[in-house]
């Protein structure tokens, strides 16, 4: 009897305490952000949305490479001699029309992974976090600013020269063959002479 | 369709009045399946406690499906749980939405490519109002994608409801299955 | 036409004082826990948050279980907001408005409202799911061991008030007599009230299965107790009916033991009106402690619960009472 | 199966009903399904049905070829203790390597891990009380572990999935008002471990539901291998920082709490989360000492090449996580990982449940999966 | 005690013929045949110098191109505080490996994930079901020549 009396004094009691806790929490001002009015400055480096400066872009293929989850796409074309693509802001040439550079953000894992490798530090995250889509296939990026009718035409011209290039490699290396054998018989010649 | 009907068929102003309020009621009062999976549920949770809360929106959790309007499928499906969602989501009771939350049940995410054991994106199964990009979405993005999914429910109309890829099919016996 | 308008009055307050009721648990809750509740719905402080919701669920779909026992199933949300309704009658709300003022007042009320019990049963039954079916199971148990205690603390003061009559009971409490200014509340007549009202106080807690004792829809348990396989506004009538119990059980502990609609100063701020606000008041302060008991503690185990009302609450009411009597028959 | 109101006389005869809880319920913590056999309510058999969350880690880490590729999956085996998962991996593929970290790093790496250790804690802890039908402590924890994510969101850029260690060091720099941070936030965290304890620990019901439920002896808890918390309660003052220091855990003074049966038997549910809230207390000590003796300045980061390459071996490197004990086993190739598999302490704390659930109450299964303290993610990986 | 001394041991106390296994890096291990597994894991944790109470890990491996399966035993005792670890390797056509479940409980989930995921069947084991994947899933998935389903229960695998 003692006991049960005993073990009712310290419910009653834990639970003022209790009580009393929540009361004071009850009188406090509340921490909420109040979101849509309000919104918390994100740190720098916050990873929220992966963003490509294209000018920059060098077509190197490093952050595709570094992506554990494959989804940046690159497609690149080398450019013919003919055309000069100008630099990037960091001062790197630019070799390559970059025809594809897609990044599927369904799919990205927000590791960072990619932004360190860049060279030209043209792939980086940028606080954004407001995006989502009523349609998944919104949130693939595309990039690349060229029109298809220019992607073509890049391409086609690149296929040209390197045909060309493939041509006058066959004819040096046919060249060379030939030369090569003309040296070997010689040698030959020479050995057997020796 | 008569003169009068042709007329009236857009600018009805007792059927565009009534609609208008009944979809502020279902736009103000989403409750929500708590459908956390994974990593994504932690984030859910944080939008739920005090830092973001879920309340001020008038979103609270239900955990009977019955008494959910929009279910969270918050993280990364897998094979053996896509039938489980499939059921839930029959369970729910009309008007429901889904908000896919983050990258795995968007599109099976960072597990597409070897997760052999991993449903690429919950659409395969269940019709998706909304997709939340992340991995895991802030709260913030969380909130957001209710904010869109508001904006979508204000739109609908009474004539011409929404379009859903399934039937509501019958009821099951038991809210929680068994094999 | 008159008595109608008499009828359906009360059935507006408890809809308003629900949805209020509702409205304010989730504001409580909210601020308990550093948060800030509703804010958006309807403006200030999201003071039309209950409405959509409750216009939500009108339009929801009403889902009955296939293999579900559909009349008990239709009905039971009705019989359980009926059975609270037709209490609500015998309340006596200030001098001059009860429904009705019969002299078995207290009698009738405990009896309707054991048909909460019974409704809950029916609803957990019919739904033909094995988490109702433990809900339900647990809602009658847990009903109806309460009644025993509450209904052993609502005898103590009849004893001490000699009435059953609600009304009677409330008029003879008004004035300020007792050590000159304290009013002449029942619980101050007579020392041993206040624990018949601690008593009373848990069951009825107890009753409109609030926390700790809110065993049938606790929720990590058993996912939502007798109301898992509900839906739409069926549910919604559900939570109507339990705010509705929390408050009535509220209004007849104010009657019983702090004086029902009588001013707490006499006969200065009296009168019907203000006995209607100050009986309101008694009752929403009670219910808040409810909703304050609720977001503060954890749960007791089922078990527990019964061993709660049969170790300690019944012998301790009997023993209560009849040390009541005794001080009723020496003073 | 028969549905429970069945009017066959076979239904009525048989006297147990199978429940299931899970996968999705809400006191499974995620997706595990418990296949329960009551007796009314008395709980006479538990089988865990698991593998609701199974990612393929074991596969990626094969398939990806490449040791950097794997941390940030490694995030996400056990996403609430993020830290330690990188942590593991990392001390294990720098042990293949045998490769040395700079010490501003390792200081680093510990502040970061205790840090993740209390919010991992915070929210085990506040889930419980969910469990137990206590919301607002939950909250409370909430807001606490809120203000840790807000310290790690600056450190790495992300809020739960930080993927910021890496082999031979860090992935960025530390910014600048990192101490200062982690000071405000230690000596603003001491009082209200106190009002926890005031709100949830020392309330009676809360010990009337914890005390004397699933008591998991400590012979049984080691003949499973279990560990952290879980093997703590029972009384074994076993902790890796301490047994089998790895990173400098060594230099750092610090108690190992064990549970002491001081509400009932040593082992139970009240047990197990008094070791925790004491553990946090000791985490904040460690944190202290590791702040005043960090280094000020120095590298994050060791050179190592992009693509690493280690010689043919294997390692089995084990680190404490708020769970207990999480080993990595890597079986490395020249070309690659070729085997990486993950023992994580939700796995092997898990198969215990039925061994300690026989004869509880339902809602007491509910206590004892919220003591031991699983997340999905560790159990199916 | 070291791996290698605790080799020693067994052969002088027990006259085995183990012999330990070198690698460039990491751990050393000794491997143990199938058949006297259960005895030398039995004195390995029955032992009064040796005790192995613990069972940290059990891993199943594929070696693919040795066409052979192994499990590999990571064993610790609480009382010496020290770890050795075990192996054991089956051909990949008749993989049977005797279960340790008896000794140590702990292996009753270790044995079926290896059962699940690399197809190795343990003898003695009480209920040797998959785990991870669903019952009837195809294949082994870490066998390095597993191919992933089309599709399972009429959802598609693949993207």
């Amino acid at each position: 009897m003692v006991q049960t009396l005993k073990k009712s004094w310290t419910t009653f009691k834990t639970i003022f305490t209790g009580m009393g806790v929540t009361m004071r929490h009850l009188l406090q001002p509340s921490v909420t952000l109040r979101y849509p009015e309000e919104r918390d400055e994100l740190p720098s480096g916050a990873r929220s949305k992966l963003f490509v400066h294209i000018d920059d872009c060098i077509g190197c293929k490093l952050c595709e490479r570094a992506c554990p989850v494959n989804c940046i796409a690159i497609e690149t074309v080398q450019a013919t001699k003919d055309v000069d693509l100008g630099k990037t802001s960091t001062g790197n040439p630019k070799r390559f029309w970059i025809t594809t550079f897609n990044i599927d953000m369904s799919k990205c894992m927000y590791c960072d992974m990619c932004v360190p490798p860049c060279p030209t530090e043209c792939i980086s995250m940028v606080p954004e976090y407001e995006y989502s889509e009523y349609d998944r296939n919104n949130l693939l990026f595309q990039f690349s600013e060229l029109s298809a009718d220019k992607v073509t035409e890049v391409k086609e011209k690149a296929e040209k020269e390197q045909e060309e290039k493939q041509r006058k490699k066959k004819e040096a290396a046919r060249k060379k063959k030939a030369q090569k054998a003309d040296q070997t018989s010689k040698a030959k010649q020479k050995n057997s002479e020796g | 369709m008569g003169l009068l009907d042709k007329k009236y068929h857009d600018s009805n102003i007792i059927i565009v009045s009534l609609e208008s309020a009944l979809n502020w009621a279902r736009k103000s009062s989403l409750w929500y399946e708590q459908f956390g999976l994974a990593c994504c549920a932690i984030e859910m949770m944080a939008t739920a406690a005090s830092d973001y809360d879920f309340d001020r929106f008038g979103i609270i959790p239900r955990s009977s499906p019955r008494q959910a309007d929009v279910m969270i499928v918050a993280g990364t499906v897998t094979m053996k749980m896509a039938s489980r969602i499939e059921r839930l989501y029959e369970q729910m009771s009309e008007p429901r939405y889904v908000i896919s939350m983050g990258s795995c049940s968007n599109s099976g995410g960072p597990y597409w490519e070897h997760g052999y054991h991993v449903l690429k994106g919950v659409d395969k199964v269940i019709p998706v109002d909304v997709y939340v990009p992340g991995c895991p979405p802030r709260p913030e993005a969380l909130l957001e994608g209710f904010l869109k999914l508001q904006e979508r429910i204000s739109n609908e109309t009474i004539i011409e409801p929404r379009e859903t890829e399934q039937e509501s099919t019958e009821e099951e016996k038991e809210p929680i299955e068994v094999e | 036409m008159a008595l109608l308008i008499f009828a359906t009055l009360p059935l507006l307050l408890i809809v308003g004082y629900a949805l209020f009721a509702i409205w304010l648990e989730r504001k409580v809750s909210a601020h308990i826990q550093d948060r800030l509740g509703p804010m958006r719905v309807g403006g200030w402080h999201g003071w039309a948050q209950t409405i959509a919701d409750m216009l939500k669920l009108i339009q929801k779909e009403d889902i009955i279980p296939t293999n579900a026992s559909r009349f008990l199933f239709k009905s039971a949300p009705f019989v359980l907001f009926a059975a609270s309704y037709a209490a609500f009658s015998v309340i006596p709300f200030s001098s001059a408005y009860i429904g009705s003022s019969i002299n078995i007042g207290v009698f009738y009320l405990l009896a309707v409202t054991s048909l909460l019990t019974l409704s809950v049963i029916m609803g957990a039954w019919a739904s033909n799911n094995k988490w109702s079916l433990l809900g339900g199971m647990r809602t009658a148990a847990q009903m109806v061991s309460y009644e025993v205690p509450t209904i052993m603390s609502v005898l103590s003061v009849l004893v001490v008030a000699g009435s059953l009559n609600l009304m009677t009971i409330s008029e003879m409490q008004t004035g300020n007599d007792i050590l000159g200014f304290l009013p002449n509340w029942l619980i101050f007549q007579n020392p041993f009230l206040i624990v018949a009202f601690i008593i009373f106080f848990i069951s009825i807690v107890a009753e409109s299965h609030r926390v700790p004792f809110d065993l049938p829809e606790s929720e990590s348990e058993l996912v939502a107790g007798f109301q898992t396989e509900y839906s739409g506004m069926r549910w919604g009538i559900f939570m109507l009916a339990e705010y509705a119990d929390m408050l009535l059980l509220s209004l007849l502990g104010a009657v019983l033991f702090f004086g029902g609609w009588a001013s707490p100063f006499g006969s200065y701020l009296s009168g019907p009106v203000w006995g209607f606000i100050w009986f309101m008041l008694k009752g929403l302060l009670f219910v808040f402690v409810m909703m304050w008991m609720r977001w503060t503690l954890p749960r007791y185990r089922v078990d527990q619960l019964m061993e709660i009302c049969w170790t300690i609450l019944i012998p301790v009411s009997f023993i209560n009472f009849v040390l009541i009597a005794l001080w009723e028959m020496t003073f | 199966m028969a549905p429970v109101t069945s009017p066959q006389p076979a239904a009525i005869e048989n006297r147990t009903m199978t429940i299931n809880m899970g996968p999705q319920h809400p006191s499974t913590h995620g997706v595990l399904r418990l296949e329960v056999t009551v007796d009314g309510e008395v709980v006479t058999k538990v089988k865990p049905d698991i593998g609701y969350l199974h990612r393929c880690f074991e596969k990626y880490a094969e398939s990806l070829g490449d040791y950097a590729k794997v941390v940030p999956y490694t995030d996400r085996i056990d996403y609430v203790s993020a830290l330690h998962q990188e942590m593991g991996y990392v001390i294990a593929v720098e042990k293949l390597l045998e490769l040395e970290v700079p010490e501003r790093v390792e200081y680093m790496r510990v502040i970061l891990a205790e840090l993740q250790r209390i919010a991992s804690h915070l929210l085990g802890i506040g889930t419980f009380g969910l469990d137990l039908g206590a919301f607002t402590p939950f909250l409370y924890c909430f807001i606490e572990r809120e203000n840790i994510l807000r310290i790690l969101e600056k450190v790495s850029g992300a809020r739960l999935l930080y993927n910021y260690l890496c082999v031979g060091g860090l992935m960025r720099d530390i910014p600048t008002d990192f101490t200062s941070d982690t000071w405000e936030f230690v000596t603003s965290f001491r009082p209200k471990i106190k009002e926890l304890n005031d709100l949830l620990t020392t309330n009676s019901i809360f010990i009337d539901r914890t005390a004397n439920i699933g008591v998991l002896p400590a012979e049984v808890a080691l003949n499973y291998s279990a560990s952290g918390p879980m093997l703590r309660g029972s009384g074994v003052s076993w902790d890796l920082r301490k047994n089998d220091p790895y990173s400098i855990y060594d230099r750092f003074e610090f108690n190992v709490p064990v549970g002491q049966g001081e509400m009932g038997t040593v082992g139970d549910c009240w047990d197990r989360y008094i070791v925790r809230v004491r553990e946090m207390e000791e985490s904040l000590k460690i944190i202290e000492q590791a702040l005043d003796q960090m280094p000020g300045e120095g590298d994050v980061k060791e050179a190592v090449p992009r693509r690493i390459r280690s010689k043919e071996g294997e390692v089995y490197v084990r680190t404490e996580t708020p769970r207990g004990e999480l080993g990595y086993y890597i079986i490395s190739e020249k070309s690659g990982p070729y085997r990486i598999k993950a023992r994580t302490p939700s796995f092997v704390n898990l198969s215990i449940l039925p061994a300690i659930s026989k004869g509880a109450l339902v809602a007491d299964l509910v206590a004892i999966v919220g003591s031991i303290d699983i997340v999905l993610g560790g159990v199916d990986r | 005690m070291t791996t290698e001394e605790i080799t020693e041991y067994l052969n002088r106390e027990y006259g085995g013929n183990l012999d330990p296994t070198y690698a460039e890096a990491g751990d050393s291990w000794i491997t143990v045949s199938p058949s006297v597994l259960r005895e030398v894991a039995k004195t390995l944790r029955d032992d009064k110098n040796l005790q192995f109470n613990n069972l940290m890990c059990l891993s199943g491996i594929h070696y693919q191109k040795e066409n052979e399966l192994g499990v590999a035993y990571h064993l610790h005792s609480t009382i010496h505080d020290h770890k050795l670890v075990m192996k054991v390797r089956v051909p990949e056509d008749n993989p049977v490996v005797p279960s340790v479940e008896s000794l140590w409980k702990t292996a009753n989930w270790h044995e079926r994930e290896a059962y699940d995921l690399v197809g190795i069947t343990f003898r003695g084991h009480p209920g040797l079901l998959r785990i991870l994947t669903p019952q009837d899933w195809e294949g082994h998935p870490l066998r390095k020549d597993y191919e992933q389903q089309e599709s399972y229960r009429n959802v598609s695998t693949g993207i």
